[in-house]
């Protein structure tokens, strides 16, 4: 039988760093996948990735997905597509369908990189074509250019439900409003907050009570519910709409570690059904690793370290690695996923109320549950500092692991500290040069640049744009506050592209003087 | 739960739940213990589905053929749950001279013991079942033969006997039997220790190693089977099919899915993990069997597959007996690969054993002592 | 749903557990591929059959063209609920292969396959 | 009804294999070449797939990536094909899919 060292399933940005991390120490690798292309997620994730630099943070997702590749090309991976693994048998064998026949093959290691799937919830109507997962809506938009529909409701607001509905946005489409059986946000609030000042409703503490429609979907109504999550009744509300997309989690598919023999448990924390595993991400059965999603749901950033460390220590058990060399990639990757690990949204937080950030600041609970942050909360946080001239403001109010405000501004304005996870404050002592690379930088959109005094009565406020059309400098049209809703008059006066900003626009607007801290975006007459 | 009853059943798989069922019914009280977390764990879902007397020994054979003229029919009704029982016969396919060889010995043996059974040629066979290829020569046939759903089967025995008050244990191993002045009455589990009258191991390859506590050995090995489902398909032919070399075996279920058994040839000496695993090259195997008599099934898309341990005793029946040198020990295990279409018989006829009343049915040819070296 | 006291394993199957009731939304299809509703599979519960498994082999929820991707995760949920015990009582779902649905003709055909 | 984006603010324009056409239900569509047949039928407003074998209820895309095989349909002359994996070729024959066949359930038939 053909023999390999190790055999990579899934190509994702989990199994594609581990096959890289393999292939280059030596080791014959081959990854399976079973879609035509590679990359696993990373091509649908069309935003700049949260982290440091070592996590490719400011990166598009898409991009992050290409450099993998091109890298995985030259450390030699064997990638093999329209792959799909039917089993791993006994003896680390694999049996892999590739177009019209099987192959078995075995391997002496075997990293399980196959990622997630999607979970659902169910509610009347819940199968008329028209609701959709929003994987789907990612699929259909971001790789195929298809608008999902025209007006959607988004249920779930994790980062999935709060990413997609921006991304829907994007596309075009109208999102009436984001949902969510959950009291409060479960995603990032800058997530949240790019959403919201665009005009879209959060409506927490909402599900879904039907998905209207005979053959497809043609309105959805949401209710309120109690503590046990029973409708309460007289609080329904109507949205026509033509598709509902639903992002209320992931589960490990790790459903071939289960047919390997791997122990597994049920740990709600990591997802739901997953291997138990070390800190090398071994799995009970030798020579069997598991990375990425399907060993506990994180983001893309954390797959790819897990990735590197499944291909470090497979490579290990291979007997590839001297112990020296060792014993420095393990120090890298372990700081960097404990750095990813940390804050609000480790996974060791979820499920729990958090009341302060690190820093003793008490959250904004307007953030929970409406998606912005009020107008009398914004002034505790350590990134919003008035001064005369352009200076930023840095709306970013939650211990999220992300730094590249810091690393972007050329004066060393914005200080995050050490631990990536503290809330970015301004240095007063160095000067803003309103080089915009700041905006552009930020993953959750959350900088301003603002001049507040203009001296004529008005203020500029520089924003991020991800929309088309962009609006023409001299167009008049409405400043929007946090929550979405006019503040006032607001005229572009400027608009700046560059490759360093990676297709994000800077648009400057201005706006009367008074509505210099509630101006948040700009909508064309 | 109580730990004494009248009958203790080690074993909640077909064989298991029907005795508990009939015995209940008859108005003993019922414990069943079974090993797995899961009910019908064994060969009960593992198999295809056949309710057929054709190519049965004649020492078992008097259980098939009064399951299907009694118990079958009317099985749905008398249990309240569907078991998908459909008598539209059971073709033994040959497509060898040889095979067609064998299949006239096993209509030699049905019709001898009253069994309606004939051969019949390839083109009859496609006349009654038009999706058979052309490499299909012969086959023998039993009108009366068919098939059931045997994992609805032995859930509905387990549902309708926890209905008439058994008490079912699971993730229980019998870790003993003991004695009481003579007589068999203690079982002792990972679970605590019952007690009752009459203890019946029902547990396939499991009541050897718990046999033997009482001095008794069964002569049977494991063998590991599988079995495969399909897609649903549109209907095509209700009959039960098999091969003169029994290379696979099944039908199509009221789903629409096509339940196929079958082997490689190599499940006395394939590895195991401890876990009964499906072999990387079992399904194929089975695949090319199918497609060879069913070439229409080449696009149906496989589903599932799925593996189980089986009982083989060494003359391929089973023991279905009160054991004298035993006091209180009933023995129905060893039932080789085909004990499901035969199941509700053996459940009836076990409760005659637990009453000690004349069985219905003559099982004269299964009993224990019947194990004799070589001449 | 009250919770049951004490029900801390699911081996006693004729152990007491709360009592069925009907619920406006037993007619909701839970598993998509096999269109087996909520009301089903809660009365199987009722019936006896406590695990995954169990419901999977009667109902054939889980056991279609998906193989239980979707649907797993709610009915272990609602045996959970009917149960009145955590989901993580419930056993998980065997993995079977293959993965995807697969033609015979392919399972059928082993040839050496040069992915090189 | 959904239609295509022809640019898109991050992503730029899409690449896309050559015009083809193809039928569904015997109406004559265009779609590109290699695009799932899902995003074509999308592209074009189709929204039901299917119709399910015990209920009858119709049914669409829903995962779109291979897993809930919610989308399958009759793809020249083959049942269950997952619209959302299988590339679309010029002169596919795409069916809606009754239970696992090509014809419409009785109440149903006005419909199709």
């Amino acid at each position: 039988m053909k023999r390999v060292d190790l055999i990579v399933i899934g190509a994702g940005p989990a199994g594609l760093s581990a096959a890289i991390e393999a292939s280059s120490r030596g080791l014959s690798t081959v990854v399976f996948d079973e879609n035509a292309r590679p990359g696993g997620q990373l091509f649908k994730q069309i935003h700049k990735f949260f982290g440091s630099k070592e996590h490719k943070a400011k990166i598009r997702g898409f991009r992050i997905g290409q450099t993998l590749l091109d890298e995985a090309g030259k450390a030699g991976v064997d990638v093999v597509l329209n792959a799909t693994v039917m089993g791993i048998y006994m003896e680390k064998e694999v049996v892999v369908r590739i177009g019209k026949a099987i192959e078995h093959i075995k391997a002496d290691a075997i990293i399980v990189a196959t990622g997630a799937s999607e979970n659902m919830v169910t509610f009347k109507g819940w199968t008329l074509p028209g609701v959709i997962g929003a994987g789907a809506a990612q699929t259909m938009m971001n790789l195929h250019g298809i608008k999902p529909g025209s007006r959607i409701l988004m249920l779930g607001t994790g980062n999935v439900g709060l990413v997609v509905s921006f991304q829907l946005l994007q596309a075009g489409c109208e999102v009436v409003a984001l949902a969510d059986a959950a009291p409060s946000i479960g995603g990032y609030g800058v997530h949240a907050a790019k959403v919201a000042r665009t005009g879209v409703p959060f409506y927490l503490s909402h599900t879904i009570v039907e998905a209207e429609g005979t053959d497809h979907v043609t309105g959805v109504t949401i209710a309120e519910v109690d503590h046990s999550f029973n409708f309460i009744p007289g609080t329904e509300k109507h949205f026509d709409v033509d598709t509902i997309c639903v992002a209320v989690g992931l589960s490990p598919m790790s459903q071939l570690l289960k047919m390997a023999g791997c122990k597994m448990e049920d740990n709600p924390k990591r997802g739901g059904q997953v291997p138990i595993i070390d800190e090398h991400g071994a799995t009970s059965v030798p020579g069997i690793f598991a990375a990425g999603d399907v060993a506990g749901i994180e983001e893309a950033s954390s797959a790819m370290i897990e990735g590197r460390q499944a291909g470090l220590y497979a490579s290990e058990y291979l007997g590839y690695i001297q112990d020296d060399t060792f014993g420095e990639g393990e120090a890298d990757l372990d700081a960097a996923l404990s750095g990813l690990r940390q804050g609000m949204f480790a996974p060791g937080n979820k499920g729990k109320v958090i009341e302060k950030t690190d820093e003793g600041i008490p959250v904004s609970t307007s953030l929970l549950h409406h998606g912005f942050v009020a107008d009398d909360e914004i002034e505790r946080f350590p990134g919003v500092t008035h001064r005369s001239g352009v200076h930023p403001v840095i709306e970013c109010t939650q211990n999220i692991p992300c730094n590249p405000c810091q690393d972007a501004c050329p004066k060393k304005c914005i200080e995050v500290g050490e631990h990536i996870t503290a809330l970015p404050h301004i240095n007063e002592d160095n000067p803003c040069i309103n080089c915009g690379m700041c905006v552009a930088s930020c993953p959750g959109q959350a900088i301003f640049l603002i001049d507040e005094d203009c001296g004529d009565g008005t203020a500029e406020i520089t924003l991020p744009y991800e929309f088309l059309p962009v609006p023409e400098e001299g167009t008049a049209g409405t400043a929007l506050s946090r929550d979405g809703n006019p503040v006032c008059p607001a005229t572009v006066v400027k608009l700046r592209t560059s490759k360093a900003f990676d297709q994000t626009v800077l648009l400057t607007m201005k706006v009367p003087k008074a509505c210099a801290m509630q101006a948040r975006f700009f909508k064309a007459n | 739960m109580k730990n004494t009853a009248d009958v203790i059943v080690v074993g909640a798989g077909i064989i298991g739940n029907a005795i508990a069922y009939y015995t209940a019914k008859k108005g003993h009280s019922v414990i069943v213990l079974e090993k797995s977390e899961i009910v019908g764990n064994g060969g009960s879902s593992r198999n295809g589905g056949g309710v057929r007397q054709s190519g049965r020994d004649a020492r078992e054979l008097p259980l098939a053929m009064y399951g299907i003229e009694n118990l079958w029919p009317g099985l749905s009704d008398t249990l309240g749950y569907d078991v998908e029982y459909v008598k539209k016969g059971n073709l033994r396919l040959g497509k060898t001279p040889e095979h067609l060889k064998i299949l006239e010995g096993l209509a030699a043996t049905g019709q001898r013991c009253g069994l309606d059974m004939r051969m019949i040629d390839g083109k009859e066979v496609r006349e009654i079942n038009p999706y058979m290829s052309d490499e299909v020569i012969g086959a023998s046939w039993c009108p009366t033969d068919g098939h059931a759903n045997p994992l609805k089967a032995t859930l509905a025995f387990y549902m309708k006997a926890r209905e008439l008050g058994v008490q079912f244990l699971t993730s229980a191993t019998v870790t003993n039997l003991k004695k009481k002045a003579g007589k068999l009455k203690i079982v002792e589990t990972d679970k605590g220790t019952f007690e009752g009258d009459t203890v019946i191991l029902a547990c396939g390859m499991g009541a050897r190693p718990i046999a033997e506590k009482v001095g008794i050995d069964i002569p049977m090995k494991s063998v590991l089977i599988e079995a495969l489902i399909t897609e649903q398909e549109p209907e095509m032919f209700p009959q039960m099919l098999g091969t003169a070399e029994a290379d696979f075996y099944g039908h199509q279920t009221a789903h629409g899915s096509f339940l196929f058994g079958g082997s490689s040839g190599m499940e006395d000496v394939n590895a195991d993990n401890g876990t009964p695993v499906t072999h990387s090259i079992t399904a194929p195997c089975i695949c090319r069997g199918i497609i060879k008599y069913l070439p229409r099934l080449a696009q149906a898309k496989i589903v599932r597959t799925w593996a189980g341990w089986m009982d083989h005793m060494v003359d391929g029946v089973p023991v279905i007996d009160r054991i004298d040198e035993v006091p209180g020990l009933i023995l129905a295990c060893g039932f080789s690969g085909h004990g499901f279409g035969i199941a509700p018989a053996v459940g009836m006829t076990v409760s005659e054993l637990v009453e000690g009343t004349k069985t219905t049915v003559d099982i004269s040819g299964l009993t224990y002592d019947r194990f004799k070296a070589k001449a | 749903m009250s919770k049951n006291k004490g029900l801390t394993s699911l081996n006693d199957r004729s152990a007491a557990i709360p009592p069925f009731v009907p619920a406006a939304d037993d007619d909701r299809i839970i598993c998509r591929c096999e269109e087996v509703t909520k009301g089903e599979i809660r009365k199987a519960v009722h019936a006896g059959l406590w695990t995954l498994t169990e419901i999977r082999r009667y109902l054939r929820c889980g056991m279609g063209l998906c193989q239980g991707q979707t649907c797993a995760k709610l009915v272990k949920g609602i045996i959970a609920r009917e149960l009145g015990v955590s989901p993580a009582l419930i056993e998980p779902a065997t993995s079977r292969s293959p993965m995807r649905p697969t033609e015979m003709e392919v399972i059928a055909n082993e040839s050496e396959v040069d992915f090189k | 009804m959904s239609t295509r984006l022809t640019t898109h603010p991050i992503l730029g324009t899409y690449e896309k294999g050559p015009k083809v056409n193809f039928t569904y239900d015997g109406k004559p569509m265009t779609g590109y070449e290699g695009e799932p047949i899902a995003m074509a039928l999308k592209a074009a407003g189709v929204m039901v797939h299917r119709y399910t074998s015990k209920k009858h209820n119709p049914r669409g895309i829903f995962c779109a990536i291979g897993r809930c095989t919610d989308c399958v349909m009759i793809v020249d002359g083959k049942p269950n094909v997952r619209t959302c994996m299988t590339p679309l070729k010029a002169g596919m024959t795409i069916q809606t899919q009754y239970g696992v066949s090509a014809e419409p359930f009785p109440e149903l038939e006005e419909k199709a």
